[in-house]
């Protein structure tokens, strides 16, 4: 589109310099102690440090407490249908290279409602960071179960305990043919999730960032034990993994070196109970990605068409 | 123009080239025997020489029926005209066979009348299966009980003269033949078989020339058949095609770049013509994983950009609902291509119906008013996505194109379009925006507004699909909600302005007015010029715009005496059991009429499964205004 | 009835308790103060003591609102009047906040009115936050200036005396005041909170009625406030609940044993109560990974045994559309319950519309008739799922019940039912299939056929969504999609026949006839009333059934010089810019009943996601009667 | 349910004899060497060997080719919507253990519009026999890429070759959780096609069966060549695993052992290109069953049903 060449596009074509506030939009009004607060930080952290240009980004999301988001990002935003950010995020990259995608959803807008998006998204494979805000519970629609929620959990759905155990959103993802980027952290550690999205955000097609994150509303209990627990989280490190600042790193007791390149090994560390594992479960930066596809032929001049179209006739000409 | 006409048929009648004003040929056959290539041959040989032509393909259920079925007759009307050709016609006037089974399956379609000559493959009368020669010939007594003119002819014998397998190559001996009855330029035939065999060699172009030779020889020798369909005055430059390729073409037309899409037939085919060729008019398809996907991701990109395209039928626009109703609350130009089927649920997935308007207008839950359009001919079905495109961004609104089976699948040639700069749309908008505007800038007047595109420096909002204020901020004052609903309704209200009431065909007043819309104007309007001519007092008015619905109807309706309109979908017929004027349902048009004219607009509906053909129309006219009187 | 009234006010004015017809009571607080318990004890002892009760609550936008905020009003409104009270009326009469800030919540709502009595929590003119301090005597002067009768209270310092930290209590205080107020039972009033605090150890409960008492005399003291609203004659066993509850209940009581849902706000709740206790009633509950899967598993489930039921609001809707069109299609019992909610797309999520009702009925593609009713009260929510059970089975169809977040969260008294073996569904029939019976063995007449349930031994068929013969065989012929579309649209005749035309509140004839749906019954009737004693010539008639629409309409019509539908939903103001009678889009039901009736129905209608109140009626009535002549 | 209790039901409740062809309904009008047949054949055999009751016995399909499939079983069938079987079919079980429940499904009914249903259908695990019919391809509507379609393949929304790689069915199974049954066979060995359905009509569970099937029409080539190489094929085999007669077993060139209880193993196994692994991946008899939950409160007699209701409506008594 307007002659710009894809790789080009990439590049912030902006020498203004962005501050934090230049990302925000209002109060969030999401409930005190809510994970998502953190996390909205994170990601506008994110922002200033690539110094992305607000109009050049696109926070897509679906519905729910977490698909809030883009409101309170300054950028453009697109705030749709319950279970439906794939799609629509899949659309606005196809023909813009030029543009960041970012994708927020919730437990139930992506497992649940949003399953055959999310597998068929993750695919395609296109150039786009997606956060999944998982609370293990629905709670824009007031405590019923998600797919993630633990099994025997009690809802409003389910008074006497959920039935089914819990989806695994990375083993999940780690199923799907052409997945290239699956990591996990927990809304509780800021540096982590800084350093997950970032690293999500640097690989080249779809990065799926699934991140713990607190309802303390609606499952109050379930996290609280695991934030004060320092054997709660187990660190998946390694040097193609997520960088962390090694007092960060020190702060953890339970760690373990994955190669992000061994998905086998990767998907077993899916499998872990008990503790839950954050860091990078695995990476290929060499899938084939179908936003490159999209962005083949984009900016083709009005005459080139008009032949195109013109040759076309002539098949039908009698 | 009259519909049939008796003509001399066997061998034993003498006759010269009779002029008639237009004639309804078929060919029929086992599917794979190359009747369809013969059958549009023929059709383009006849347009080149300046006739109308209407061809329709006639496709089996299965993907692969057994040969000599009845289920599996496959082939291809065409029906050549001195004038314009605008429908498939009624029965046909001349069928060749390639066998007599498959005439069965026609024969239950009522696409025969007495009358009808077919010219009959012989071979089986002497195959060594006996069963076989014993139905060939319970066939052929049946035929002419049924008043049939059958003429059986040695295809096979005759074939094998040239070829070693007819089954490839006698569909050309069978072109042959129909040029010589029809008198069709042999030359020009020859031009359109090397255009078909194009990719082939020159042996395998020249066997088929000698077998289209042959043909020609052999009906010159043997056939007394011969008839002159004189043609109109020169029609220029034209193209044919049928009514999905057209919606395409005009897809490119229109400089969209984008098509998302989930294939359901009848509505595939587009997409299959729109795969080969809009990359090299710089767009690109995509099939997604399903409906719901295929739309969301068309409203991203025009989100994002230039306005997608999306194509479907009736169950894929039922899972198109709730994100139709998000564009219309967020105001996302979009088009919406519906190539309707019979229905409900999966319904009659070949067959054509005009079932999809109601639920095009009212299936989104709340009011989600948006633009609905219906062409109703192939040429239309190109011109209406360039339109549909500009509507949706002047108006901020998805566009909904109805079109339907018959027309996806109807070949008629048109004047070649002239492509046109201002019809592409332009590349989208990446200035700044000026910064007091709001993204949802309503004007009072009409509810329009101009919308950012992202890459707007100053331009940022969040769409949502929540009730909004002008700035998209979610509304909890009850009034934003009002106001913003009232904006949204007005533009339709606007795009009315710049609408004419409809023409008529015919008088302004009368007895009766058939109203139509999309696919069946050709028949209505047919059978209402044959109606006129003998004397009648009838009129049509045939209907473009659904939503926002054609000024003027009242106006128009009060001039006649009964208005009635014509729809392939469903409505009680008063009279059945327990059908009353009161408890009655009526057709979907008729319906809306009612509605906003308060007229006691009456319908002449059903849901067979196939075009409402001109007979039936002109029955129905008869009906009202002879029999009632 | 008269609707509001002033009365004494202030501790000024002096009075002994006056005798009025009817009541309306706010208490408005931070959310999590308990104003909604106390508000629904208060309802609960009016209801006990024979007085008619409507009570709703005001819930926030946000889960967890800020303090002191405008946005973050929470509590209750409680109707209580002398007869039944059928809706939530027009202004407060009084009103009880705990703070100042949110009641310019209610403010913006339009909820209070010149007179309106507000008794105000005085602990913040103390604050030691000065900003506090402001902001309460600019409240206070604010509300003086607009007429409120102010009255402030040290609920805080007077609580303390019984409790440490009144954030718990404060509001068992308050209802102790309401009941000194209004003459409440006290003895009763203690049970009623014997009964909230059950699951509480006898501690909580005894501090709590000690709160109760010491908010009664205190007010008995210091309060000329004194208000008597004689009760009905006994009303007998009641219940009181709200919609969807009465929706989940009613499935219990119809026999349904399979509730397959999803959740969406307003409906959601209905599904909550089934989950605490369908399976005490031998029965379950399925949350579905979407809507799409829900109502496929309670079709699946239906086929295969008894009717099942799916609830869902709008956007849900829009996601069964394709399925409800199979269910049409393949004639499965199946109940579809629509609380509907602010549209178009996710509009207004937890606000009132009625604007699926064109939706349901023409949703899917195709001609999908289907059953579609509305109760208007909150006890036909309980009934209609019997009634939509039944009509499931007897006419093998699809049955779907319009209810809207008005009646959702309504609470109201009615009569306890007595619970019919007959309603619920008996076991499903397992007996051998006659053998020379087909799956849709229609009757000529009426369309009605008998379904075979797997199980039973011949019965065994292939349902198909495709156009099929009364073998489920899929159709190739014609006809047959046209006999099928006949027998099922013929079903809906068959239901008209059991239907009597409706009853008319008022005369039978008059100068203006309001038409209604669903959750406006009681303030169209009430504002109908108060006309009539006022002496103009209005009338109302309230439609369940919407399709088929009820009989007789027509010669109802006739007798009145005008037609006009009241709904919350969207509608063109003619005047507005660009509409005129010709360009203007009508309110849902008032389209139809013009189609239906040809008779020119005018509508008033809006989209401010509130219900409508008798006030809003009674001006349009006077503006129709007076104004206009 | 009528008094019956729900382990009794799954007996089948006749004492006649029934042949194949009281399996059989009508010709099935699929094109002639379409895969699906030979399919059909087998599962006609297993009805006789277990001599299950046409009448307590239901096929549900979606749309498709394949889908046509329940048209020819002379037992109930529902032929529903495009994707849909899944949630029909466990609306069917859930209230009646007495019945057999088989689902027919194609790669585009299945692995597109199916995707939601197909992977909570799995998580569900509830007794149901599942033939995903893959040819690749979409037939019934004349040559679209299918999500199962290899990289390259020239379709008719494809013309130039498809742009992804296949979505691979048992891999994505695998990352289910609570999944507890994949196998995976070949229309053109219908000894090893039969065994298998039988294996997956005896697991107490979801039992997801992924036939590679021919369609000789729009993917001619596709496997001619297999069937015509004796190393195309290779046998996942174990004595927990399907059981072949040993000259069927004998007739494999490769021949690998693989313990169905391993389902990292399973998943490594999935992987394996150039030839396709036919057997059973992973199977686990003790994975909870969303059926048997919905069976529990069956058959309350309608005196407790209105007691119920009676203590229900006493809580809002006034
Ligand atoms: C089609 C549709 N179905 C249902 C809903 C109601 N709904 C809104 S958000 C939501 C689920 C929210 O849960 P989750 O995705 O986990 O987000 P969270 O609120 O927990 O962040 C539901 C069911 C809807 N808006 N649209
Ligand atoms: C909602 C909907 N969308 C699309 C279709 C059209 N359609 C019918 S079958 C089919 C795909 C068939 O492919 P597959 O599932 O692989 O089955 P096969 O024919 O190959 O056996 C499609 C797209 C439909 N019937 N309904
Ligand atoms: S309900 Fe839970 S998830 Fe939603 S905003 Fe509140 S704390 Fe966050
Ligand atoms: S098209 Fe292919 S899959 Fe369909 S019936 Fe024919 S061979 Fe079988
Ligand atoms: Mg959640
Ligand atoms: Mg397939």
């Amino acid at each position: 589109m307007f002659g710009l060449k894809p790789d080009l596009c990439s590049i912030p074509l902006t020498d203004e310099y962005y501050s934090l506030e230049d990302y925000e939009d209002g109060i969030a009004r999401w409930c005190p102690g809510c994970g998502d607060h953190s996390i909205l930080t994170s990601v506008q952290k994110l922002c200033r440090e690539k110094q992305l240009a607000p109009e050049k980004t696109v926070f897509v999301s679906g519905i729910g407490c977490s698909s809030r988001f883009p409101h309170y990002m300054n950028t453009y935003g697109f705030h749709g249908l319950h279970g439906r950010a794939f799609p629509v995020a899949s659309g606005v990259k196809f023909r813009r290279p030029d543009l960041d995608v970012f994708v927020v959803t919730g437990d139930g807008d992506c497992c649940s409602i949003g399953t055959a998006h999310w597998i068929h998204a993750i695919r395609y494979n296109m150039k786009m960071t997606v956060l999944l805000l998982d609370n293990s519970i629905y709670g824009l629609t007031k405590k019923q179960t998600s797919p993630t929620s633990a099994r025997g959990t009690k809802s409003n759905t389910h008074p006497q305990g959920s039935i089914l155990p819990p989806i695994n959103p990375i083993q999940t993802t780690l199923g799907v043919s052409n997945v290239s980027f699956v990591a996990q952290t927990a809304d509780w550690n800021p540096a982590h999730v800084y350093e997950t999205i970032k690293a999500a955000y640097e690989h080249p097609g779809f990065s799926f960032v699934r991140v713990v994150q607190r309802c303390p509303v609606y499952m109050r209990d379930l996290y609280d034990a695991a934030v004060s627990d320092p054997t709660a989280l187990t660190l998946l490190t390694h040097e193609k993994g997520i960088k962390l600042h090694e007092n960060v790193e020190r702060s953890f007791k339970n760690i373990i070196q994955h190669d992000p390149s061994d998905i086998n090994k990767g998907r077993e560390y899916a499998e872990m109970s008990g503790s839950i594992p954050i860091g990078l479960f695995y990476q290929n930066k060499n899938a084939p990605r179908y936003d490159e596809y999209g962005a083949f032929n984009i900016g083709m001049p009005v005459e080139d068409k008009i032949s195109a179209i013109n040759s076309e006739l002539d098949k039908y000409a009698v | 123009m009259s519909i049939t006409q008796s003509i001399p048929a066997s061998k034993k009648i003498r006759s010269s080239a009779s002029t008639i004003s237009q004639h309804i040929v078929e060919i029929v056959s086992d599917s794979g025997e190359g009747a369809q290539k013969a059958g549009q041959s023929f059709g383009s040989v006849s347009a080149k020489m300046g006739n109308g032509v209407w061809t329709v393909e006639i496709i089996p259920a299965e993907i692969q029926p057994p040969a000599r079925s009845r289920a599996g007759a496959s082939g291809i009307r065409i029906r050549v005209g001195s004038e314009k050709v605008t429908n498939m016609g009624d029965h046909a006037n001349l069928v060749v066979a390639l066998n007599e089974q498959v005439l069965y399956g026609r024969i239950a379609q009522n696409a025969y009348a007495e009358g009808t000559i077919i010219l009959l493959e012989n071979k089986w009368a002497s195959s060594d299966i006996e069963s076989i020669r014993k139905e060939y010939a319970m066939a052929l007594a049946d035929f002419n009980a049924r008043g049939f003119k059958v003429v059986e002819i040695p295809m096979e014998t005759e074939c094998l003269k040239f070829v070693p397998d007819p089954r490839k190559g006698k569909n050309m001996w069978v072109l042959g033949m129909l040029c010589r009855i029809y008198n069709r330029d042999l030359t020009k035939a020859e031009e359109q078989i090397r255009y078909t065999f194009k990719k082939k060699s020159e042996k395998i172009f020249e066997s088929n020339v000698n077998l289209l030779k042959g043909g020609y020889n052999w009906a010159k020798e043997n056939l007394e058949l011969n008839f002159e369909i004189p043609p109109l005055q020169d029609a220029g430059e034209l193209v044919v095609m049928n009514g999905n390729e057209a919606i395409a073409l005009g897809t490119l037309a229109a400089g969209i770049e984008v098509c998302a899409m989930y294939p359901i037939t009848p509505a595939t085919s587009a997409s299959h013509k729109l795969a080969e060729c809009i990359e090299n008019a710089g767009g690109i398809i995509h099939q997604a994983e399903d409906e719901i996907a295929a739309i969301g991701f068309a409203i991203g990109s025009s989100y994002a950009g230039k306005t997608a395209i999306t194509i479907t039928s009736g169950p894929g626009m039922a899972l198109k609902t709730e994100f139709i109703g998000l564009a219309v609350m967020a105001e996302v130009p979009l088009v919406i291509v519906d190539v309707q089927r019979g229905g409900p649920s999966t319904g009659l997935p070949t067959k054509v119906e005009q079932g999809d308007l109601l639920a095009s207008l009212y299936g989104a839950a709340g009011d989600a008013p948006k633009i609905i359009i219906a062409p109703a001919t192939i040429e239309e079905c190109f011109q209406f996505v360039i339109l549909a495109r500009k509507l949706a961004e002047a108006f901020r609104t998805p566009v909904i194109i109805l079109t339907d089976a018959n027309l996806a699948t109807g070949v008629s040639p048109f004047p070649r379009p002239k492509i046109n700069a201002d019809w592409l749309a332009p590349p989208i908008d990446q200035s700044r925006w000026k910064e007091n505007i709001s993204p949802y800038n309503w004007d009072p007047e009409t509810g329009l507004s101009q919308r950012p595109i992202p890459g707007q420096k100053d331009g940022m909002y969040t769409l949502t699909g929540l009730a909004h204020d002008h700035n998209s901020k979610v509304a909890y004052d009850p009034e934003i909600n009002q106001k913003a609903s009232e904006a949204r309704s007005r533009k339709l209200a606007a795009v009315l302005q710049t609408l004419k009431p409809p023409k008529i065909n015919g008088d302004e007043s009368g007895d009766l007015l058939v109203v139509g819309w999309g696919s069946t104007k050709g028949a209505i309007e047919e059978a209402v010029d044959t109606a006129r001519n003998s004397g009648l007092k009838v009129s049509s008015l045939h209907l473009r715009f659904l939503s926002p619905m054609e000024p003027g109807l009242e106006e128009i309706f009060k001039k006649f005496k009964k208005i009635k309109t014509v729809e392939i979908n469903y409505s009680d017929k008063v009279g059945d059991p327990l059908i009353t004027q009161k408890s009655r349902r009526y057709a979907q048009l008729a319906w809306l009429l009612r509605a906003h004219t308060l007229v006691d607009v009456d319908c002449y509906s059903n849901v067979f499964g196939q075009p409402i053909n001109p007979g039936k129309v002109l029955n129905m006219i008869k009906e009202e205004l002879i029999n009632k009187n």
